[in-house]
């Protein structure tokens, strides 16, 4: 009981929606834009959840000492930090508890909770994307080896658009005649992304656009419910 | 001599940070072939004659800066060069700031222009085409004021300009909608003023259909690549430039590293069939 | 005299060129819709007009909404409010003269779009297709589905992590729950959960989203109870770290180097991170199991992996895996719909070349 | 003040950028560090965010201001709140519908949206006249776009065995897909070098004022 009620709950949902896609008559034509913000507020409570965990797996390893657990505690005080300034004094232009701050204001040329993410936060996060410019490199030293036919075709479009993107393909086949165009490295990079690549991206997106709609269709039947947990 | 994958690595990833930074510290000044669309920007502003008014359109946010930020250094350092008069609008909410910092920047090199004689800027303002549209009647109307709050009859550098059939060439440097579509259907097809722009190497191809028998479209500079084309042009070695040069090293050197650790797996299998071969014999 | 006679005619010619079109301003609600468009058509006499279509606002000013150039043309004023009085003016300009019209209209909410029949129509034979099939596995018939081989690797991987003594990483994305890819990942962390739960090896399972988190909890604790091991079952290896996105990454990299997982799994909606995890994964020697959608993060997947389920493969995993007759019939129908979109766009590109062009016209719903 | 702040404000991203950095080398203190503390900062980060950009404008604000008039956002507050009782084992169970109503929302929109966005639309736009008279490479380039999104989308087809005749449409597919691959790693590697670009930027520029 307690899970096929909520498997009927799920069921009426899902047709009301798909249902009131092709209904343009209020209340239907408003159903999706509602239920969508209901999600963002659901959601917006539930965030809760994971901050209680994440407080209890942090002060559980402090208070058993596990290895590291220095660190977590550091974590634990930038946590406490973020989140008080921001309940103290907001963020932007909205106020906290104690309004504005105007005198930290003042010192940090912003709010404190601004300050921490324009200095400390945008920096972390950028330097983590960052990453991603050696990760290409080693991928591409590992992964583009001469093999089998197929991941030659990898390797030799790879090449072909790594060098086509960059002021050297326009160099090397700068030479070719203009009948020859097609073959000029920016040209023949523009086409493979064109015709080859859109095909290829186009029968991943159908066929994965098949298997959505089933796994929806399943979701909103009740076949496939392992996320709601077990009725014991 | 025989490298742990670790080290290899390690390998990898300083010989990429060393070969990104150089360049820009120390600047290469690579000649990138200036491609046809980018001179035919340069020749539109380099053909203005002194004293007219133009209007760079700042149509993108910090967001794609990257890109798009250089070039409108280069097209304020050109016009400025040519003593044409430039006025700052924007389509994106963000505009007006990123054009304070680029004059600002700009000041530092051409420290005799004057605000409100050789550039102004006007500001941000709702409505894509149909305001550009309705500057084709009016500029005043849709500027009363410019973007520090100075009325527009005050402002020298606006005196001759009436509506936008006033401006010799319009730039929009645009990452998105609105932007130099909308500039080419109000100001070029409806006003038939000049029209150019930048935008992103992802948006590029969208645009160049514009670029036709009509006119629509005056030239186009598409990504950072373009963007340092037009620093060659205008014969410096400017931000783009530095950082296309690294990008071209970057590129190459992933290349390098393909071919090295393709040369390693060649070899190890040849080894391989060797010790086979060896195999059987002794069998 | 022949010419005193030709000019008559000739002036007549003229008239009734400038006569047969009288100038004509329409605005029609736009047919099957939500009641929020209204079609403005207009007939001007000259094909030099220059004409500039003005709104009326809520005070009765007229702005100008379009402006266009020639002697006949249609504009569509979209996002306005059902069952409300609008006011349009036309202001057609030739030369020195100028020709005002007024119209107004009231945009109507109607019952069904009639644009999104075809893709009612192909929905409902799709779903169609995919309820048949599952109705005959239900029924007993013997359904063959070939191998996928990322999903082979799953039971060598969890082995591995046993026989080292290493726990399993289990990343399902980085989406929230409002994407299918993520609910599909968990029906895989079902299987692995109880995979683990047999062998005893632990699971890690780190999440961006509370919700996932609560999701993948229930996953996760309903196979352990399945597999008869409910004490074995560690709610503390399920845990939140960070909504951010890069800051999630940054943990799952310090769990890799850290906790040395011998398999790692990453299955679900994935964007730039992608390589970040696979890479560091890979340094650190585990065998990489990857799945996802979006097929702009699939080539690093597929370099630095050992396994990698291309698109629709991490939907039909959790049929493959559970073996259960309902999710193969489902997934027999979804084979049923690639073929009809074979179809369709072979006959698609004949009727292209036939010129018959309703009828990619009627799929794009811009025929009906 | 602002101005040392500022400076402050420069070194202290400085230094986490190098954080981050060392990681590239081996986990190290600096990196362990430097992910605590993003975790722990980006964690409340969203937590005042969501509250500040999400649950104050759509839901407290209208319920405070014009309460009669959104009775309707009790309904969304009252899943909220039942989200939150999974706290307690005994009362999980309750947490289950606002789950039901999230997952029957995502299920239904969904299958909406994949199929008119991606089904649909890439549907029609394979329905082309491949032949463009005058322009040989449009008219080859039309032709792989249709071979290679078919067998591509064969290569998908569960219910065959690949073998003899079947495997050569899905063959063709695996090598449109590879060179799809190819091109999109090959595409992809400008722009994240200039992340690195950019990130450099900020230590010699801002940071150091080596270059400007």
């Amino acid at each position: 009981m307690k899970r096929t009620l909520p498997l009927v709950v799920v069921f009426m949902i899902g047709m009301i929606v798909i249902l009131s896609e092709f209904i343009p008559h209020r209340p239907f034509s408003k159903i999706n834009e509602t239920l969508e913000n209901w999600f963002m507020i659901i959601s917006g409570f539930a965030m809760l959840l994971g901050q209680i965990s994440l407080i209890q797996v942090n002060t559980s390893k402090i208070r058993n000492r596990d290895e590291n657990w220095q660190y977590n505690l550091a974590g634990m005080i930038s946590f406490v930090l973020m989140l008080f300034v921001g309940f103290m004094w907001g963020m932007e232009k909205a106020p906290g508890l104690a309004g504005h701050g105007e005198s930290l204001q003042a010192v940090l040329g912003m709010k404190p909770f601004d300050y921490l993410f324009e200095y400390v936060y945008t920096n972390l996060s950028a330097t983590m994307f960052s990453l991603l410019a050696f990760f290409i490199a080693s991928a591409a030293y590992r992964a583009f080896i001469i093999r089998s036919f197929e991941s030659n075709l990898l390797m030799i479009t790879a090449v072909i658009v790594i060098l086509g993107r960059s002021s050297f393909g326009a160099m090397l086949t700068g030479w070719l005649p203009e009948s020859w165009n097609i073959l000029h490295l920016p040209k023949l990079t523009d086409f493979i992304m064109e015709f080859p690549n859109s095909a290829a991206q186009r029968a991943i997106m159908i066929s994965a656009a098949l298997g959505i709609i089933g796994s929806s269709l399943r979701i909103i039947l009740g076949i496939e419910r392992s996320y709601l947990g077990s009725d014991k | 001599m025989k490298l742990t994958p670790l080290l290899e690595r390690r390998i990898i990833y300083l010989v990429l940070l060393i070969a990104v930074t150089i360049p820009l510290l120390i600047p290469i000044g690579w000649k990138t072939e200036v491609s046809y669309h980018v001179r035919m920007a340069y020749d539109l502003i380099e053909k203005t004659p002194a004293g007219k008014a133009v209007i760079i359109s700042f149509d993108y946010d910090p967001s794609t800066m990257t890109e798009l930020h250089p070039m409108a250094m280069s097209m304020i350092e050109h016009a400025w060069k040519k003593d044409q008069i430039i006025i700052a609008t924007a389509l994106w909410p963000q505009g007006p700031q990123l054009a304070d910092k680029a004059f600002t920047e700009m000041l530092k090199k051409f420290p005799d222009k004057k605000y409100g004689v050789d550039y102004v800027n006007l500001g941000y303002k709702v409505g894509g085409m149909v305001t550009i549209q309705a500057m084709g009647r009016s500029m005043e109307t849709v500027y009363p004021e410019d973007n520090s709050g100075t009325l527009y009859q005050d402002i020298p550098a606006l005196k001759k300009i009436r509506t936008l059939k006033d401006i010799s060439w319009i730039s929009s440097l645009s990452s998105g909608v609105p932007g130099i579509k909308e500039w080419v259907m109000a100001g070029h097809d409806m006003n038939g003023v000049s029209v150019t722009g930048g935008t992103t190497a992802i948006s590029a191809p969208g645009f160049i259909p514009y670029i036709n028998s009509q006119n629509q479209l005056i030239g186009l500079l598409g990504g950072l690549k373009a963007a340092a084309e037009y620093e060659s042009l205008l014969g410096l070695v400017g931000p783009a430039s530095n950082k296309m040069d690294s990008q071209s090293i970057a590129h190459l050197l992933i290349l390098v590293f393909i071919a090295i650790g393709n040369l390693k797996a060649w070899r190890k299998r040849k080894a391989d069939r060797e010790k086979n071969t060896l195999g059987v014999k002794n069998a | 005299m022949k010419q005193l006679i030709l000019i008559p005619i000739l002036a007549s010619c003229l008239l009734s060129v400038f006569f047969a079109i009288t100038p004509e301003f329409k605005c029609e609600d736009v047919p099957y819709d939500a009641g929020q468009a209204l079609a403005l058509t207009w007939k001007v006499p000259s094909d030099s007009s220059f004409v500039v279509i003005q709104k009326a606002d809520s005070l009765g000013v007229f702005n100008e909404i379009h402006a266009a150039i020639g002697s006949s043309g249609s504009y569509t004023d979209t996002e306005l409010s059902p069952q409300q009085e609008y006011r349009y003016r036309l202001i057609a300009t030739t030369g020195s003269d100028s020709l005002s019209l007024d119209s107004s209209g009231k945009p109507v909410e109607q019952w069904f779009y009639l644009g999104k029949l075809s893709f009612l129509i192909l929905l409902v034979i799709i779903c169609a297709a995919i309820l048949l099939y599952i109705n005959m596995a239900r029924r007993g018939k013997e359904l063959f589905i070939r191998r996928i081989s990322g999903l082979d690797s799953m039971e060598e991987a969890v082995g591995r992590a046993t026989e080292k003594g290493k726990p399993i990483l289990f990343v399902p994305g980085i989406s929230d729950l409002d994407d299918i890819q993520t609910i599909a990942a968990l029906t895989i962390l079902s299987h692995l959960a109880a995979k683990s739960a047999e062998y005893n090896t632990d699971l890690i399972v780190p999440c961006r989203y509370s919700m996932v988190l609560s999701a993948a909890r229930e996953v996760v604790k309903a196979a352990y109870l399945t597999a008869g091991k409910p004490d074995a079952y560690k709610e503390k290896n399920i845990f939140y770290l960070t909504d951010d996105q890069f800051g999630y990454v940054a943990g799952i990299d310090g769990i890799m180097v850290r906790e040395q997982p011998a398999a790692n799994f990453f299955l679900g909606s994935f964007y730039a991170e992608s390589l970040i995890l696979a890479e560091t994964g890979f340094s650190t020697g585990a065998i990489q199991t990857s799945g996802t959608a979006q097929a702009h993060q699939l080539p690093f997947f597929v370099v630095s992996c050992d396994y990698t389920l291309i698109g629709e493969e991490l939907f039909a995993a959790s049929a493959y895996l559970s073996k259960d007759p309902q999710q193969l019939g489902s997934l027999k129908g979804h084979d049923f719909g690639k073929l009809l979109i074979i179809l369709l766009i072979l006959i698609g590109i004949v009727m292209e070349i036939a010129g018959q062009h309703w009828f990619k016209g009627w799929f794009s719903g811009e025929v009906f | 003040m602002p101005e040392i702040m500022n400076v402050v404000g420069l070194y202290l991203g400085a230094f986490f950028t190098f954080c981050i950095f060392s990681f590239l080398y081996r986990d190290n203190p600096f990196y362990k560090f430097g992910e605590h503390v993003f975790v722990g900062l980006s964690a409340a980060y969203w937590l005042v965010y969501i509250f500040y950009k999400t649950l104050m404008p759509n839901l407290f604000t209208k319920l405070i201001t014009d309460f009669s008039g959104n009775l309707i956002l009790l309904i969304p507050a009252a899943l909220g709140i039942m989200m939150l009782m999974r706290i307690h084992p005994k009362t999980t169970w309750i947490s289950r519908y606002p789950l039901a109503l999230v997952i029957g929302t995502s299920a239904g929109i969904s299958i909406l949206r994949y199929m008119q966005s991606d089904l649909l639309q890439q549907l029609t736009a394979t329905m082309i006249n491949p032949v463009v008279s005058g322009d040989g490479v449009t008219t080859i380039g039309n032709f792989l776009l249709i071979i290679g999104t078919i067998c591509g989308i064969y290569f998908f087809y569960f219910s065959k065995k690949q073998e003899g005749v079947y495997a050569v449409p899905s063959k063709i597919g695996i090598w449109f897909l590879m060179i799809s691959f190819g091109a999109s790693f090959g595409y992809t590697v400008m722009a994240r070098i200039s992340l690195l670009i950019g990130r450099l930027e900020f230590l010699l520029k801002d940071w150091l004022h080596l270059i400007n």
